[in-house]
């Protein structure tokens, strides 16, 4: 090994920045101008700083290090390729917009005093770059784990809601079976050498039953993080109750850390693929997405519409590794690599969109106090400011060019179009399939999107609050500024970002689309003949043809504009209560989709005097899964509770027949 | 990539621009006929725009900015897709730009902000057209980009000139996977356009009004270009469906100016012969219940992925 | 020699004494008849003691007698009498299972008693081979005693009892433990006594009898 | 010297409690000498670790490198909760629950308990930990019925009976290895119960009886372990008893009984020469843990929750050290430790927070994170501390052990992680009830006196990140001692 580059003493240095910073928040912790104006933008700038550091290094070679803390025989190892500072680099890049914002977020009397929350919300950060880097299971854990809990600190903020406190409950409970799931799976990765580094695992040699066990354990704990369908349920309680900057971090790169768990284990540590494990991941993340539209399609709270868009988009993501794997396993290596960069790239985008997204709901609720989608609306006039960088999000998160989720769409559809090569003929047959579920899921989610925007910021405001918002101030301003100006640059501009990206498939799979990125403006990923999408032109085109438009318009047309109200069709008392709501806006959706809802509906009676429309949407998996097993669990603790009856003889009895069961036993 | 390219490029565009309003025309004469009414004449939608470019607008008094920039950003992107779509020769320099899945993808974006822009207002009947413009898309682009990818399978590539090159000018052979594709082109051609059975462009009854409820609020110039955004849409849709199914004629990338010369009257006919098809269709039809068209699109969209499972069930 | 012979006889004699001191003390329903069983068992171990330190010429076990006297046959059954009187606890109200069964199960655990006192007997080199199974037959047979019995002093009265049927395994087994332990395990045996009587008296207060059904009240319900 | 100090600060402290207890600084009195005792220990462990094990009177006490690790924490703890009870139980005295008297009573126990546990770890002698176990059961049997109440005398009487009968068990299981050990050493008086004399010669002890003296060795202490099903005394006593005693109960008693039985064990093995041992220790770890885990889901009163948490850590020890090897022993070491620490901090903020609100009901705590941080945080970090949450140093042992059981007993696995995840869902859910949400409790009259509580929990996080060499030399050395 090399000697490590200051570079990577950089890289190590931010973590604890990021705690030294959270600690100093403790010192005042009650003062807004200390952490808000003071620690927060630091901890911006260190995000900033590893960004950089990160994108700077991210074609270097592989360094490692060795820290003298951890257990006896297992000292904390620390490794730096391209992949972990690939999510280095989204953990740098988009922390540094939330950060900024959170300067101008946290306000004193909300809840936990600020600087603990300060503190938690670098412990968090800082966690989460450790997970990135570490290099053997124990750090992976403790920093893994770290992670949970400072998140779920973070989201019992507001603990006095019941609601919060149960969906600080489930998200923790959840993690921990995850953590224990993964804590498995690197038991079963060592592989009899009892070395739980890294090295070790990738030294190992599994047999096809024990590397299936491995993955799928692993497709368990990290899937329990992202939100994989049937663990998701955790998600869309959890994120909403945080508060929006935390929504944001946990949206936006928590989830994408699980991927990258999965992508570490699967591609890194274990050595050998197996194309199966590909289907039926590929199978989860269809299926996640499918059903995290549709749910978003319903949502009528703004926070957890955007949650179950995040599940939309987890499942995209394992989608591409599931992709990925398929291709690796029948080596085609460049196919496996263009799943690779389109999943990874979908990270970096849905990190930057869904935070753009979290944060300016956090701003619409702290003006409006408000987060139920029915009574928001005409915001864009109150707010231009965050409605306008809010519609850069939104169309991003819609998948639509010239943005950057088109440009990850689109990549993952390229490859799902090479499946039909696979020598395989059942999985080249069901393939395709997933490319249709895929554009399905793309189309809801700009059904979602619309709802979500046009219900919020267009329109008139349905209520009070609504009409007397106001825009947030400088601060979130340049961190929304920020997230957005990088969800566009990374719509037009893909071809330099990815020939980075090379270094990660080149570390993983051993190729990459290196001679297909020629052009900087021309994003040809397999052959300039099979498919050619340049965004820049793209964009170019789009602005020039709307200015001559507008200009023609502007030199042929000479008419006035003239304002009034809105035309009612003939009816007098149009109000804002006439417009649809978020409930209606779903409404088709949940009629298409109605097997996977579990709906309760209360009709009013054509008689009512004061008729009442109430509707519930629920999981069917909460019912079918979660509630029976909770019931299990207290059945038996209920028989379990009649051991502990009270009477002194029984007990006597209980030693007397151990007694002679184990006499008995050794005899 | 030459000047010649470029200017040719360029005529394609204002050509479509120009020709879109005059397919309009025609579709809604043949109906007319069909109808056994005299019709108000092929030139009809042009009097209309010019008429509402002559218009003062009337805007509503909350009407955001985004209002007033949706339907130049509806011309542009519709003029963009003409631009890619191969409607007269395959040697499109802008079709590296974006290839089908853009394509989609620009439809797309021209819905979002159509219905956005609906939204904006605050009435009852702008966010109602929203909400079915956007049902109507989230199940119609899906099935348009399986048709994409059935020609893309056969073709291998996404690029629709390479595509249709593919299908032209290769060895002649039958697909039976495309007769799926090309029922379900159909069926989304009629829904995104807003025809009949699926929408009706001619009334204005609340029920039933899908595209006509997201331009309730447009008035003069934003209408007018609405409204020719909308005959472009039509054409670019025919056009595609005609560069798909019926790519014979179009000159190909190589070819001679002379070719290209060729291609515009073979590509009139067969506008004029598709013109006159969904007015038959439409005449035939009527309209559906509003749940109804779910249904319809969910149709199109398995007879797409048949489409394509059939190609690679076959093989062709 | 018939020595050895014979005060093996004898304390085979005397394990079996205990035996039925241990089945009579089981089915005994009145208290104060209890104690009586309870200190003629001391006595039979005291016998014993001085019979195996006699014939084995081990005089740490003198000491050994001489504390099991006074405590076991003196000491503790004074101390229980006392504390009966005062506190009015002569009868057994119920017991849980009825005596004829209790002596059945009993029956069956002295088999097994002796069925896993077995192996250990054919290695012991000791005078007093047979009577570890016995010992263990006692300490079973108080075990089932507290588990049947219902009132406080009955359950100690059968604690007490095992502790004899440990002493008998000790002495008898082994010749005794080290003095030292044995010295602790009196003064244990006499401490847990003096914690006991206290007990009663706060339990009484508390509870106004010594019944045990009065304390199932912490359970998990 | 420093042994006897060690031992010898307690008794005194014991007579002199007793005689002196009604004055108003007995409390201060108490500290001090369990800060002495402390002292001693630290003393006592500069000296193995410079010296080696020592062997001591007769050979009648032993140290080495595993029971002078649970002397040090034993000691400390005893230090700690010396510290926390002093304004507890003046809070207690305050609001009239306990009186003058019963508080010279508890200091004097407390005292004399201490000197039993230390006595139970260090002595050599086999008999002699029986007694000095049986002495512990006693002087904490007034503790818990310290309070006088039905409830009180109700557990304390069923602690009395259930571990007395036990421990009569255990007795005679001493004698039946006695009566083996005597064939191999002779009958020469005292030296046949002498545990290092014993483990000399454990390969020539009689199998049979071996195993048999075992099973009663295990059925007794395990009964003081609180292995189910003999673990019903356990959460009576810790819900019922002074909190204090609740803390050194979960934090030593059952350490020190667990230390017992693995004193046992390593005989055993030797002598039988297949995992018996082992696998009866792995057996009933592994029931107690599950089955407490599931009782856990059951519980209303705080203490009874964290009392079957004690079952339940206790069980995974013993599942460890059944497991054996270096690294489950390892594990094990280092769980009793940092459960120790962990447990007994949680009594004491649990104490705080309980005469906070006045019960022990929980759904009757609530918000002690708004009406006093400290215990709110307190309570919050211990408990996720104790259910193993990283980068505390529970998560360390648990990850060691798990591993462990995947190489050696796939089997139980499962089992392990049914219990841990149960557990963490019962436990959790109710202390988070406890620790967030709103509040009408009134605040306390005595500033509660948490600086043990952090002390305690930061040991326990330094040993999630970090084990300083020596102790992980000291730990391994000891981990080869148990085989």
């Amino acid at each position: 090994m090399a000697d490590p580059n200051p570079l990577l003493y950089a890289t190590l240095l931010v973590p604890v920045a990021w705690v030294a910073i959270g600690l100093l928040g403790l010192v005042r912790g009650r003062s807004v101008l200390w952490v808000g104006r003071t620690l927060f933008p630091l901890g911006a700038l260190a995000g900033l700083a590893l960004g950089l550091v990160a994108l700077a290094s991210l074609g270097a070679p592989t360094e490692s290090l060795t820290l003298p803390l951890g257990l006896a025989q297992l000292a904390f190892h620390i490794r730096l390729d391209a992949l972990a500072r690939f999510f280095l680099l989204l953990i740098g890049f988009t922390s540094t917009g939330i950060g900024v914002f959170s300067a101008g977020y946290f306000r004193a009397g909300e809840g936990t005093a600020p600087g603990l929350l300060c503190l938690q919300y670098h412990v968090f950060l800082a966690s989460m770059a450790v997970v990135v880097i570490a290099d053997d299971a124990y750090l992976f854990l403790v920093a893994w784990e770290t992670m949970a809990l400072s998140s779920y600190f973070l989201v019992t903020t507001q603990h006095r809601l019941p609601e919060i406190r149960r969906a600080g409950f489930i998200y923790l409970l959840i993690a921990h079976l995850g953590a224990i799931g993964i804590l498995l799976c690197f038991g079963v990765m060592q592989a009899g050498n009892w070395q739980f580094t890294f090295d070790a695992m990738r030294a190992a040699q599994l047999t096809p039953v024990w590397a299936s066990t491995a993955f799928f354990l692993a497709l368990f704990g990290f899937g329990a993080k992202a939100g994989l369908v049937p663990l998701h349920v955790w998600l869309p309680e959890a994120h909403p109750a945080a508060p929006s900057p935390v929504s944001a971090l946990m949206s936006g790169v928590m989830l994408e850390i699980a991927v990258y768990g999965v992508l570490r284990v699967t591609f890194d540590l274990l050595h050998v693929q197996l194309w199966w494990w590909g289907l039926v991941t590929l199978g989860l993340g269809l299926f996640t997405s499918l059903f995290g539209a549709v749910f978003a399609a319903v949502q009528t709270d703004m926070k957890r519409l955007l949650a179950y868009s995040s599940i939309e988009n987890i499942g995209i993501l394992f989608l591409g590794v599931g992709l990925s794997i398929i291709f690796h396993a029948f080596h085609m290596s460049l196919l496996a690599a263009l799943a690779l960069a389109a999943t990874l790239y979908h990270c970096l985008n849905h990190a930057l969109s869904k935070s753009l997204l979290f944060l300016s709901t956090g701003s619409v609720l702290h003006a409006t106090r408000e987060r139920s989608l029915g009574k928001l609306g005409g915001l864009i006039h109150r707010m231009p400011w965050v409605a306008w960088l809010a519609l850069v999000g939104t169309l991003a998160i819609a998948g639509l060019p010239p943005l950057n989720g088109f440009v990850s769409e689109w990549l993952l559809l390229q490859a799902f179009l090479f499946t039909p090569d696979l020598p395989h003929s059942y999985v080249n047959m069901l393939l395709p399939m997933g490319a249709a579920a895929l554009a399905l899921v793309a189309a809801l989610a700009a059904y979602v999107m619309v709802k979500f925007y046009g219900v919020i910021f267009l329109g008139q405001p349905r209520e009070r609050a609504a009409r007397e918002a106001q825009d947030c101030g400088r601060l979130e301003r340049i961190g929304l500024l920020w997230l957005a100006a990088g969800c566009v640059l990374l719509g037009i501009f893909p071809v330099p970002l990815l020939a980075l990206l090379n270094n990660v498939s080149r570390g993983l799979l051993g190729a990459s689309l290196g001679t297909q990125l020629q052009h900087w403006w021309l994003l040809t990923p397999i052959a300039p003949e099979r498919a050619s999408y340049s965004p820049v032109v793209f964009m170019l085109s789009t602005v020039v043809l709307v200015a001559a438009v507008v200009l023609g318009v502007r030199l042929f047309y000479h008419g006035r504009i003239r304002k009034a109200a809105p035309w009612g069709c003939g009816f007098p008392l149009l109000t804002p209560r006439m417009q649809d709501t978020a409930e209606g806006f779903g409404q088709p959706i949940r009629q298409i989709f109605e097997p996977f809802f579990r709906i309760q509906r209360a009709l009013p009676s054509p008689f009512d005097t004061s008729p009442h429309y109430r509707v519930r949407v629920e999981d069917h998996f909460w019912y079918a899964l979660y509630a029976p097993i909770a019931g299990l669990v207290r059945r038996i603790s209920s028989l379990a509770g009649a051991v502990q009856q009270g009477r002194i003889s029984v007990y006597l009895l209980y030693s007397f027949l151990t007694l002679i069961a184990l006499l008995a036993f050794v005899l | 990539m030459n000047i010649t390219t470029l200017i040719t490029q360029l005529t394609e565009v204002i050509l479509a621009v120009i020709a879109a309003p005059l397919l309009m025309g025609w579709v809604n004469q043949c109906r007319s006929w069909l109808q056994n009414r005299r019709g108000a004449g092929m030139l009809q939608p042009y009097r209309q725009i010019r008429k509402l470019f002559h218009k003062d607008a009337v805007i509503a008094a909350h009407a955001s900015p985004l209002f007033r920039l949706v339907p130049y950003v509806q011309f542009a992107s519709m003029c963009l897709a003409a631009a890619i779509i191969p409607s007269l020769w395959t040697g499109l320099p802008f079709a590296v730009a974006a290839d089908t899945i853009a394509l989609v993808g620009l439809f797309a974006t021209a819905r979002v902000f159509l219905a956005l822009a609906a939204m904006d207002i605050g009435t009852a009947f702008g966010s109602m057209g929203a909400r079915r413009e956007m049902l109507v898309g989230f199940l119609a682009e899906p099935a348009l980009l399986m048709v994409f990818f059935t020609a893309s399978l056969i073709s291998h590539s996404t690029s629709l000139p390479t595509i249709v090159e593919t299908l032209a000018h290769g060895r002649l052979a039958i697909y039976p996977s495309l007769a799926f594709a090309g029922v379900a082109f159909l069926m989304v051609l009629l829904a995104e356009n807003a025809r009949i059975p699926v929408d009706n462009p001619a009334t204005h009854l609340e029920l039933t009004m899908i595209h006509e409820a997201t331009v309730l609020e447009y008035s003069a110039r934003h209408l007018a270009l609405i409204e020719w955004s909308v005959a472009l849409k039509l054409f670019n849709y025919t056009c595609i469906g005609l560069a798909l199914f019926l790519p014979w004629g179009l000159a190909a990338g190589t070819h001679s100016p002379g070719d290209l010369l060729l291609a515009i009257p073979i590509t009139g006919l067969k506008l004029l012969v598709a013109g006159f098809g969904l007015a038959l269709i439409e005449s035939l039809n009527a309209k559906l219940r509003i749940f109804r068209a779910p249904e319809f699109l969910a149709t199109a969209f398995l007879l797409a992925v048949l489409g394509l499972l059939v190609h690679l069930l076959l093989g062709s | 020699m018939t020595t050895p012979a014979f005060s093996s006889q004898l304390i085979n004699l005397c394990a079996a004494l205990l035996l039925l001191l241990s089945f009579a003390m089981l089915s005994q329903r009145r208290v104060l008849t209890l104690v009586d069983l309870f200190a003629m068992q001391g006595g039979t171990l005291f016998i014993s003691i001085i019979v195996v330190a006699w014939s084995t010429g081990q005089p740490h076990l003198y000491y050994s007698a001489a504390l099991t006297l006074i405590l076991k046959v003196i000491l503790l059954p004074l101390i229980l009498h006392r504390l009966i009187r005062r506190l009015g606890a002569q009868w057994e109200s119920e017991t849980l299972l009825n005596t004829p069964t209790t002596m059945l199960v009993g029956l069956l655990l002295v088999i097994f008693a002796f069925t896993l006192a077995q192996p250990i007997s054919q290695l012991a080199n000791t005078v007093t081979r047979g009577t570890l199974g016995i010992a263990l037959a006692v300490v079973m047979l108080s075990f089932l005693m507290m588990i049947t019995r219902r009132k406080a002093v009955t359950q100690v009265i059968g604690f007490l009892a095992m502790e004899n049927g440990l002493f008998f395994a000790a002495t008898s087994a082994t010749y005794g433990m080290p003095m030292v332990v044995e010295l602790g395990v009196a003064l244990d045996v006499l401490v847990s006594m003096v914690i006991l009587g206290i007990f009663f008296f706060h339990i009484r207060e508390q509870f106004d009898s010594l019944d045990l059904h009065n304390m199932e009240s912490l359970k998990e319900d | 010297m420093e042994l006897l100090l060690l031992l010898g600060l307690p008794l005194l402290g014991s007579l002199l409690l007793a005689l002196i207890g009604r004055r108003a600084w007995t409390p201060e009195a108490n500290v001090l000498m369990s800060a002495g005792t402390f002292a001693a220990g630290v003393w006592l462990t500069a000296h193995v670790i410079a010296h080696g094990p020592m062997l001591v009177w007769h050979e009648q006490f032993f140290i080495d490198p595993f029971n002078v690790f649970l002397v040090i924490l034993t000691a400390f703890i005893g230090l700690t909760t010396s510290l926390f009870s002093r304004p507890y139980l003046r809070t207690e005295e305050h609001h009239g629950r306990l009186n003058r008297r019963q508080l010279r009573l508890y200091h004097s126990m407390f005292q004399l308990f201490m000197f039993t546990m230390l006595l139970a770890l260090t002595t050599n002698n086999m008999g002699i930990l029986w007694v000095a176990m049986e002495a512990a059961t006693l002087t904490t049997v007034l503790l818990v019925s310290l309070y006088r109440t039905p409830a009180s005398i109700e557990a304390a009487w069923k602690y009395f009976i259930l571990c007395g009968v036990g421990l009569a068990q255990a007795l005679f299981g001493t004698i039946l290895l006695y009566f083996a050990a005597e064939k191999v050493l002779g009958n020469a008086g005292s030296t046949a119960l002498l545990w290092t004399h014993l483990n000399e010669v454990k390969g020539r002890l009689e199998p049979t009886v071996l195993s048999l003296a075992f099973v009663f060795m295990l059925v007794g202490y395990g009964t003081k372990v609180g292995l189910a099903p003999l673990h019903n005394w356990l959460p009576d006593a810790h819900a019922e008893g002074p909190t204090p005693v609740s803390a050194v109960l979960s934090g030593l008693l059952l350490n020190v009984a667990l230390y017992a039985v693995v004193r046992c064990k390593v005989l055993v093995q030797g002598s039988v020469r297949s995992d018996l041992a082992g696998n009866l220790m792995m057996g009933f770890g592994l029931l107690s843990l599950v089955l407490a885990a599931f009782l856990l889901w059951r519980q209303k009163d705080i203490k009874r929750l964290f009392a079957y948490s004690s079952i339940e850590h206790m069980g995974l020890a013993t599942f460890a050290f059944g497991m054996g090897g270096p690294v489950a022993n390892f594990a094990a070491l280092l769980h009793m430790t940092v459960h120790s620490l962990t447990k007994s901090s949680l009594f004491f903020t649990v104490g705080h927070a309980t005469q906070q609100a006045g019960t022990q009901v929980m759904d009757k705590i609530r918000g002690l994170i708004t009406i006093n941080p400290t215990v709110g945080w307190g309570l919050m970090l211990g408990t996720l501390a104790i259910l193993g949450m990283p980068p505390f140093g529970v998560f360390t042992s648990e990850f060691l052990i798990l591993i462990t059981a995947m190489r050696d007993h796939p089997w139980a696995t499962p089992i392990l992680l049914l219990g841990l995840g149960v557990a963490f869902g019962a436990i959790f859910s109710r202390v988070q009830a406890m620790v967030f949400g709103e509040t009408r409790l009134p605040r306390l009259p005595h500033p509660p006196v948490l600086v043990p509580v952090f002390a305690q929990l930061a040991l326990v996080l330094a040993l999630g990140l970090y084990i300083p060499p020596h102790l992980a030399a000291w730990y391994r050395e000891a981990a080869r001692l148990i085989g």
